[in-house]
C-alpha cells in the first residue's frame, strides 16, 4: 500500500541522540537513536503503521529505512533525530548558500515490502 | 592508595552554552564523580577515555609521526584541499588550522556553514542586536525561543541563563514571559507561557508580517492567517514585543535551515532591530557545538572572514555557497580533505560525505566516528577540556579557558596542527 | 575579421583522478579569458597566459588547443563548467562559449558581449556595470547580484537567460535589465534597489523580499509575501515600450500574449520603502 | 651595535628640534655612544653596523594612544563587513601571514600597516573585561607593534555599586583587581551612566542628572573614578569618552566635564566628537565649537586629549557607547551591531562613508582640524582618527600633511561644501605644524601621557623603536610619512622604503601594569559575581598562557 502524501522532514536534536553521540559514534545506541522517525498518530493510523514498525522514507535525494514512533506532531511534518540516517534523505543542494535543506526536505512514506499490517 | 583530586569550575565543551561550573573528582587518571553536568555532559565525561583513536595509515596502525607527515604530504601535494570541522576544538587549534589552510592553498570551512553560518550571513546584510547571556539573565522580561529547543540541545541553558535563572533585576521564572515558536511542540515549548505552531517553512512570512505590525502597518492576508497563526494572535504578539523592556530571542536551526535560510535570520534581525525603537530587544543564536563560535572568531581575526574561506591565491577570499564544505564535496571540486574534530559522515548530507571515500582524507579526532572509517590517515588527539587545555568561545562570544585534569598519551589538536604546519612550511 | 578559437583539451590538469578514472574537477580561475587582455597579445604570450587550478598555476596551452589569432573576439569550445571568472571585468570585445561555464562568468563586466551556448554557474554578471550577457541554457544562483555584504548588485547592462535562473536573481540590483525566458528560483529581486527583471516562466517563492524600488514583471501568477499590497489591474504603457526595446535592440523574443491584456500591480516591500512594483500578467 | 648617523633628529621629549646627530642601538635599546676604544673594538670584530641617514628625518617610533585594533568589537566589525575587505588582499609572503585590509583589517595586516608607517606602539582603546582573553589572543597575532588595552570601567556593576555606597576603598581595590586580572594597561570610561541607561532603555543628557537604577550622575562617577585612578598611581589618566558624544551642542557637556575635573589628571579621547555647537533654527544643526573647547583644554593643567580626526571615505564606527551607535544607525540606515556585555558595558558598530561634499561631515572634519590648530601645547593634543571610527589609521600621513601645509589645507577646503565657512572657522586658521610639533603629537606626547617612559623619545634607555623618514624637500609630505625610509622595532630593521623588510613575524610586546590593591576584594565581590555574571569568577582572569611577550610598565611612584 502506498500513499502519496508529502511531508516536510524536520531533522533536529533529541536529548537521547545527544547522549548517544557522545557515548561513541560507532555504538549501536547512536545508530538506533538516529534511525527512527516520529509521525503524528493520525498519519500512523491513516497509513496503518504500528509503533515500532519499519518504513521507507524517500526524498528526491535518497531513501532510508527507519522505525516509526508516534508523537505530538502536525500532519505536515515528520521528525528525525539529526544523524547519518536522516542525512541519506537531505540532498546536497544548498541553493547557493552553503546550507542544505536539513529542515525543509519533502519526503514520502512507503511501507516496507512484506510487512503485513 | 591513589589520591582523589577534586576540580571545580571545569568547563564542559559539548554545546555552545559552555557551562563552566562542572565539578569532577579524579582518581588514578579516571573520572570518579561529576557534579552539575547535564545528562549529555555526564555521558560525555564518562565516555571520554573510551573508543580512543590511534594513528592509522590506510587502515593499518602506524607511528604518530608517520601519520602527521603523511597528512602534510597530502595537503602539500593536492591542488585544492578542504579543511573542515573545527567546531569542537580549541581556538589555538583553529588558528593553526587557518595557517595550514594558508600554507596549503586550501579551502577552510567550519560546521558553521551547516549550522549558524546563515545567521552570520544575515548579520552581514543588516547587523545584529545581541548581548551576553548574563545580560539576558539579569534583564530580560520577555524571552522567545524560535526554532530552538535548548531543553534537548543545551540542557542547562534555561537554568543557567534564561527562564529558570536568578538575575540581578529578574529573579525567577515568574519575572519573565516565555513564548516559543516552532513547527512542533518541543520539550522547550512545554516550558513556555505560550506556544505558537508555525507552518513549516513559513518563518519568513511570519517574521515579515510581525515587522509590519510592529511598525503599525497591516500585512496583506488571504485567510486571516499567516504561517498558520491567526492575525489577531499576531497583533497581540506584536504588542507584547513592543512593550517588552528588554526582550530576547534565542533562535535555532529552525530558522537557519528552512525556507529562505539566511533571509529568515535577516528578517528576524530586522525585526529585532526595529524593536529597539520601542524598548530594548536582543537576539542570540543557539550555537550547537562547544566552540563553533570560536571557529568564526579565530578565522575572522586572521582572515577577515568567519567561514567558507579559500586560500588558493595565498590570500583569503570568502563566499558561502562556493567555498562551503557541502558544495565543494558535492560538486567534487576538492582533491583532498582534512577533517578536524568533526564527523561529516554523520552530519553532512550523505552524497557530500560519500566523496570523502574517493579522495585522500585525513581525520584528526580523539574518538572513532563515522568519518574515521573513510580516512586514509587517522591522527589521534587529546580531549579538549579533559586532557588538553585551550580556549573556547561561548555562543555569546565570551571566551573561557579550558584546564586539563587528566593525563593523555596523545598530543592535543593544536600540537598536531603545529607539526603538520611546520612540515608544510619548511618543505 | 580575425578570431581566436580555443578548444578545451579533454585531458587537462584540472581533472581529479583516482585509479585513472576522473572523479571530479578542480575549479579553474580563468579571468584571463578576457578580450581586453588577449586582443593585443602575440600567440606565444597567449599560450603562456596563466590559469589558476586550485593553488597551482598552469598555462593556456595546458588546457586549450589554440587556433586563429589573438583578437577581440574569442570562441571557446568544450565543457568549461569548472571554469570561473570567464569574461570577468571585461570592458569590450566578445566571448562566445560553445559549452558550459562555471561561477562568476562575466561578473563585474563593464562592456562588450558574452554569449554562453550552454549552462552557466552562480554569480553570473554579479555587480556588472555594463555590457550584454546572453545565456542559451540555465544560469545558477545570484544572477546580477551583489557580492556578500555589498550594497549594490548589477548596476547597468543587460542579462538575457533563455533557460532558467536560480535563487537570489537580481539580489540588490541597482540598475539594468535581467530577462529570464524560463523559470526562476526563490527570492527573485530580494532587496532590489532599482532596475527591471522579467520572468516569462514560473517563479519561486518570496519574490521581491525587502525590495525598495524597481520593477518585477512576471507572466505567471505567484503567491506574494504579506508585505506587498495590490493596487490596480491595468495595461502599463511603458511595458510595451520596454518590450519593443528588448526586441529591437537585443533580439529578445517576448511572448506575444504578454504584449496585451492586463497586469495586476502590487507594491512593496512594505517593511521597506514600499516603492517597488510587481506586475503580474493576468490570464483572461 | 647599530649606529645611525647624519640624521636630523626631532625628539621633543629631549627638546631636540631638527639637530644633526646620531643614535646608538644595542639589542633592543637606545644606548649612550660607546667609548672610542669600544667603538674600535666593535669595528674590528665586525659588530658595528653604521647607517648613514644623509639628512633624513629621525624620530622615535610612532605611538598611537587610541585605536581599535583587537578584541570582540573589532572582530565583529571584520565579520560584519566582507565588502570592506574584498578588494584589499595581502598574500602570504615568506613567513608573513596573509590577510585583508581596508577599515577593519585582519590582525596581521593591522600590524603590518602600522609598522609600515613608522608606528611601533598602539593602544587598543576599549576592551570589555569579560572578553579580555579574546583581546590577548588577538594581540599574539598582531605583529611588529607593542600594544596594550584600556579596560572599560565606567558602567560596571561593581563600579556603580561601590560609588553609590560611597565605598572608595572598595572601588579602588576593584579597579586594581580588574586591571590585574584582565591584563589591562589603563582605565577607559565611556559615557559614564549613559551606557547603563541604554541597557535599561533610558536616555540621559549632560553630566548632572541621575537616570539609572544605580541612582548616580555621570559627575559622581567621573569624580570617583579619577580619584581612584590617582589613588592607584596608574601611569595613564582616566581615558574618557565623554557623555553626549556625537550630538549637536555637546561642547557644553564637554566644558562641564572639564570644569568638574579641572584639577584632576584626565585624558579626553577623540575630542573632535565632543566639540560640536548647535544651531537651533538651522536645517544643519551642527557647527564647530572649538574656540571654547580649545580654551578650556589650554587652561587645564593636567589634561591631554586626542583628536579623532575625521577622514573622508569609508569608516567603521565602533564604540562601547551603545546608544551612540543606535543613533548613528537611525541617522544613516546602515547595518547595525549592538552587543551588551553583562555587568560591564555595551557596544555597537555601524559602517559609515564620510563624504567630502557633505556639510555635516565637513563640519566634523573642520572640528578636528580646528582643535589641532587651536590647542597650543603639542604635548597636550595627539594625532588619532579613533581608528576606524572617524577613518582608518592609514590616513595619518595625510592628516600630517594637512597640519603642516596651510596652502594644501586651503586648497582642500575649497573642494568642500560651499557653505562650510558658515559653520566653521577652519579657513581663518593659518597655523602650520612643524616637524617638531608633529613628533610631539604622534610620539612624545602620547608616550608621556600614557606614562611609557621608554617610548616616544630617543634618549639612551629608550626602546630602539625608531622611524626614519626621507627629507621633506621637494616631496609630498603625506608620501614621506606613508613610506618611511627605515623603521626599527626593538632594534631590528623591519621596514625599508615603506615596505616590510622582515620576512618573518616579529612579535611585539603586550604592555600592562600591575597596580597595588588589596587582594581581598575578590572575596568581597564573589557573592554578587557568582549570582549575576554568567561565568564563574574563578574562570574570569586572563591566565598566563595568554601572554606571549609581556612588559609590565611601572606605576607612578607614590605622591
Amino acid at each position: 500500500m502506498l500513499k502519496d502524501k508529502k511531508f516536510t522532514l524536520i531533522t533536529g536534536r533529541t536529548i537521547k541522540q545527544g547522549m548517544a553521540s557522545v557515548s561513541g559514534k560507532k555504538n549501536k545506541n547512536y545508530k538506533n537513536e538516529t534511525a527512527y522517525v516520529q509521525l503524528s498518530s493520525s498519519i500512523m493510523e491513516e497509513y496503518d503503521i504500528h509503533e515500532g514498525e519499519k518504513v521507507i522514507l524517500k526524498s528526491d535525494s535518497g531513501s532510508a529505512e527507519v522505525e516509526c514512533r508516534s508523537a505530538d506532531l502536525s500532519e505536515k511534518i515528520v521528525f528525525m533525530a539529526y544523524g547519518p540516517t536522516a542525512n541519506k534523505l537531505i540532498g546536497t543542494d544548498t541553493g547557493g548558500t552553503g546550507m542544505p535543506n536539513s529542515k525543509s526536505k519533502i519526503v514520502i512514506i512507503e511501507k516496507k515490502e512484506g510487512s503485513n499490517h | 592508595m591513589s589520591e582523589v583530586k577534586k576540580y571545580e569550575n571545569i568547563t564542559c565543551t559539548f554545546c555552545g552554552a559552555l557551562c563552566d561550573n562542572i565539578e569532577v573528582e579524579v582518581e588514578s587518571n579516571q573520572i570518579k564523580k561529576i557534579k552539575n553536568a547535564c545528562a549529555i555532559s555526564r555521558k560525555k565525561y564518562m565516555h571520554a577515555l573510551q573508543d580512543r583513536t590511534i594513528p592509522m595509515l590506510n587502515g593499518k596502525e602506524c607511528d604518530y609521526d608517520e601519520a602527521i607527515s603523511r597528512a602534510a604530504d597530502i595537503l602539500k601535494n593536492s591542488k585544492n584541499p578542504l579543511i573542515y570541522g573545527l567546531s569542537s576544538t580549541t581556538a589555538e587549534a583553529q588558528k593553526t588550522a587557518v595557517k595550514i589552510a594558508e600554507l596549503s592553498g586550501a579551502n577552510i570551512d567550519s560546521t558553521s556553514s551547516v549550522c549558524h553560518g546563515p545567521g552570520t550571513m544575515a548579520k552581514q546584510l543588516v547587523g545584529m542586536v545581541t548581548a551576553t547571556l548574563g545580560e539576558i539573565k539579569n534583564r530580560s522580561d520577555l524571552m522567545i525561543f524560535w526554532g530552538a529547543n535548548p531543553v534537548e540541545a543545551h540542557p542547562n541553558h534555561s537554568k543557567r541563563y534564561t527562564m529558570l535563572s536568578e538575575g540581578l533585576f529578574k529573579k525567577n521564572r515568574s519575572d519573565r514571559e516565555v513564548i516559543v515558536f516552532d513547527v512542533r511542540k518541543t520539550p522547550t515549548a512545554k516550558m513556555a507561557d505560550q506556544f505558537f505552531e508555525v507552518e513549516p517553512g513559513k518563518d519568513f512570512e511570519l517574521l515579515m508580517a510581525l515587522r509590519m505590525l510592529v511598525n503599525g502597518k497591516e500585512p496583506e492576508l488571504n485567510n486571516n492567517q499567516i504561517a498558520g497563526i491567526d492575525i489577531e494572535d499576531l497583533k497581540v504578539i506584536a504588542e507584547k514585543l513592543k512593550n517588552a523592556k528588554y526582550g530576547s530571542i534565542f533562535y535555532g536551526m529552525g530558522l537557519t535551515m528552512t525556507g529562505a535560510k539566511y533571509m529568515n535570520t535577516w528578517a528576524a534581525m530586522s525585526l529585532i532591530r526595529d524593536l529597539n525603537d520601542f524598548g530594548r530587544f536582543v537576539m542570540m543564536p543557539m550555537r550547537g557545538h562547544g566552540n563553533v563560535a570560536g571557529s568564526e572568531i579565530t578565522m575572522a581575526w586572521q582572515t577577515g572572514y568567519p567561514f567558507a574561506v579559500n586560500f588558493s591565491r595565498a590570500y583569503p577570499r570568502y563566499n558561502p555557497g562556493e567555498y562551503t564544505a557541502v558544495d565543494l564535496l558535492a560538486n567534487r571540486e576538492v582533491d583532498a580533505a582534512f577533517i578536524i574534530a568533526s564527523d561529516p559522515a554523520a552530519n553532512l548530507p550523505h552524497q557530500a560525505a560519500a566523496y570523502l571515500d574517493e579522495i585522500p582524507t585525513i581525520v584528526l579526532d580523539p574518538h572513532w566516528n563515522l568519518t574515521t572509517d573513510k580516512a586514509e590517515v587517522v591522527i589521534p588527539s587529546a580531549l579538549k577540556g579533559i586532557t588538553a587545555s585551550g580556549t573556547v568561545y561561548r555562543m555569546d562570544h565570551v571566551p573561557l579557558h579550558l584546564r586539563s585534569f587528566l593525563e593523555d598519551e596523545w598530543p592535543d589538536d593544536a600540537e598536531a596542527l603545529v607539526k603538520i604546519g611546520e612540515l608544510i612550511e619548511n618543505d | 575579421m580575425s578570431k581566436l578559437r580555443l578548444k578545451l583539451k579533454e585531458d587537462n590538469p584540472a581533472l581529479i583522478k583516482r585509479d585513472n578514472e576522473v572523479i571530479g574537477k578542480v575549479p579553474v580561475e580563468a579571468e584571463n579569458i578576457n578580450p581586453d587582455l588577449i586582443k593585443d597579445l602575440n600567440l606565444e604570450d597567449l599560450k603562456n597566459l596563466e590559469l589558476l587550478v586550485g593553488k597551482k598555476t598552469y598555462k593556456f596551452k595546458d588546457f586549450f588547443e589554440i587556433a586563429g589569432e589573438p583578437a577581440p573576439e574569442i570562441e571557446i569550445y568544450g565543457d568549461l563548467s569548472n571554469f570561473k571568472y570567464i569574461g570577468a571585468a571585461m570592458t569590450s570585445g566578445k566571448i562566445i562559449v560553445d559549452g558550459n561555464t562555471g561561477m562568476h562568468t562575466a561578473s563585474e563586466m563593464k562592456g562588450g558581449k558574452i554569449e554562453i551556448r550552454g549552462n552557466t554557474g552562480d554569480w553570473l554578471g554579479a555587480e556588472m556595470t555594463g555590457g550584454f550577457i546572453k545565456i542559451y541554457g540555465d544560469a545558477g544562483h545570484y544572477v546580477g547580484a551583489a557580492f556578500r555584504g555589498d550594497k549594490l548588485g548589477m548596476n547597468r547592462g543587460l542579462i538575457y537567460i533563455k533557460g532558467n535562473a536560480g535563487n537570489f536573481t537580481a539580489n540588490k540590483m541597482r540598475r539594468g535589465e535581467i530577462i529570464i525566458n524560463g523559470n526562476c528560483g526563490d527570492l527573485l529581486a530580494a532587496q532590489m534597489i532599482a532596475g527591471s527583471v522579467y520572468v516569462f516562466g514560473k517563479c519561486g517563492s518570496r519574490v521581491g523580499a525587502g525590495m525598495k524600488r524597481g520593477t518585477i514583471i512576471l507572466s505567471d501568477d505567484i503567491k506574494l509575501l504579506p508585505t506587498f499590497n495590490y493596487n490596480i489591474s491595468y495595461n502599463p504603457n511603458f511595458l510595451n515600450t520596454a518590450y519593443n526595446h528588448l526586441e529591437d535592440d537585443y533580439s529578445i523574443k517576448i511572448p506575444d500574449y504578454l504584449k496585451s491584456g492586463n497586469y495586476a500591480r502590487y507594491t512593496g516591500d512594505n517593511t521597506e520603502l514600499g516603492k517597488g512594483e510587481i506586475l503580474i500578467w493576468e490570464k483572461e | 651595535m647599530i649606529r645611525l648617523f647624519n640624521g636630523v633628529i626631532y625628539d621633543p621629549a629631549q627638546k631636540i628640534d631638527g639637530e644633526l646627530g646620531e643614535i646608538w642601538i644595542k639589542d633592543d635599546k637606545i644606548v649612550e655612544k660607546p667609548s672610542a676604544k669600544k667603538i674600535k673594538k666593535l669595528k674590528a670584530a665586525g659588530e658595528l653596523e653604521e647607517i648613514d641617514l644623509e639628512n633624513k628625518i629621525l624620530m622615535a617610533g610612532g605611538v598611537d594612544i587610541h585605536s581599535h585594533i583587537a578584541g570582540p568589537k573589532v572582530n565583529s566589525g571584520r565579520v560584519l563587513r566582507p565588502e570592506d575587505h574584498r578588494r584589499d588582499n595581502i598574500a602570504r609572503k615568506g613567513k608573513l601571514r596573509s590577510g585583508v585590509g581596508s577599515t577593519v583589517p585582519s590582525s596581521y595586516v593591522t600590524g603590518y600597516r602600522y609598522s609600515m608607517m613608522g608606528y611601533t606602539t598602539v593602544m587598543e582603546a576599549a576592551g570589555p573585561p569579560m572578553k579580555a582573553k579574546h583581546i590577548h589572543e588577538e594581540f599574539n597575532d598582531l605583529p611588529f607593534i607593542d600594544k596594550g588595552f584600556l579596560v572599560l570601567s565606567g558602567n560596571n556593576y561593581f563600579v556603580l555599586k561601590f560609588i553609590s555606597e560611597n565605598n572608595m576603598e572598595a572601588l579602588k581595590n576593584y579597579l586594581g583587581w580588574l586591571i590585574d586580572v584582565t591584563g589591562a594597561y589603563a582605565l577607559k570610561v565611556v559615557n559614564p551612566a549613559g551606557v547603563e541607561a541604554w541597557k535599561e532603555g533610558k536616555r540621559m543628557r549632560g553630566i548632572k542628572d541621575k537616570g539609572t537604577s544605580f541612582n548616580l550622575s555621570p559627575s559622581e562617577i567621573m569624580l570617583a573614578l579619577t580619584e581612584a585612578n590617582d589613588a592607584l598611581n596608574l601611569p595613564h589618566a582616566v581615558h574618557l569618552h565623554t557623555n553626549d558624544l556625537g550630538t549637536a551642542g555637546n561642547y557644553k557637556t564637554t566644558l562641564d566635564t572639564l570644569e568638574l575635573l579641572k584639577d584632576r589628571r584626565l585624558h579626553i579621547t577623540h575630542i573632535q566628537f565632543s566639540s560640536y555647537g548647535k544651531n537651533e533654527n538651522d536645517r544643519i544643526k551642527f557647527r564647530t565649537a572649538t574656540d571654547k573647547v580649545a580654551a578650556a583644554v589650554n587652561k587645564h593643567p593636567k589634561l591631554t586629549v586626542d583628536i579623532g580626526q575625521l577622514v573622508f571615505g569609508e569608516a567603521t564606527t565602533m564604540t562601547a557607547d551603545g546608544v551612540l551607535e543606535y543613533n548613528l544607525h537611525k541617522l544613516s540606515g546602515h547595518k547595525w551591531v549592538n552587543t551588551d556585555v553583562e555587568m560591564e558595558t555595551g557596544s555597537g558598530i555601524v559602517p559609515m562613508n564620510y563624504k567630502k561634499k557633505n556639510l555635516v561631515n565637513g563640519i566634523q572634519w573642520a572640528t578636528g582640524m580646528e582643535l589641532f590648530l587651536k590647542i597650543e601645547d603639542p604635548f597636550k593634543v595627539f594625532l588619532t582618527t579613533d581608528h576606524p571610527n572617524a577613518g582608518p589609521f592609514t590616513a595619518y600621513p595625510w592628516i600630517i600633511k594637512l597640519l603642516m601645509d596651510k596652502d594644501y589645507r586651503e586648497e582642500y577646503i575649497s573642494g568642500m561644501h560651499k557653505n562650510i565657512d558658515n559653520y566653521t572657522d577652519i579657513s581663518n586658521l593659518k597655523r602650520e605644524y612643524s616637524l617638531y610639533e608633529i613628533a610631539a603629537v604622534s610620539r612624545s606626547g602620547p608616550a608621556k601621557s600614557l606614562g611609557l617612559k621608554n617610548k616616544g623619545h630617543l634618549a639612551p634607555g629608550a626602546d630602539a623603536d625608531i622611524a626614519v623618514y626621507k627629507s621633506l624637500e621637494n616631496k609630498d609630505i603625506a608620501d614621506v610619512f606613508a613610506h618611511p625610509a627605515l623603521v626599527f622595532k626593538d632594534g631590528i630593521l623591519v621596514v625599508e622604503d615603506g615596505e616590510l623588510k622582515s620576512d618573518k613575524l616579529l612579535p611585539g610586546r603586550t604592555l600592562m601594569i600591575k597596580p597595588e590593591y588589596d587582594k581581598n576584594i575578590q572575596a568581597e565581590i564573589r557573592g554578587d559575581f557568582q549570582k549575576f555574571y554568567s561565568m564563574s569568577i574563578d574562570n574570569y582572569a586572563v591566565t598566563d598562557n595568554y601572554f606571549n611577550k609581556v612588559e609590565v610598565v611601572p606605576c607612578r611612584s607614590k605622591a
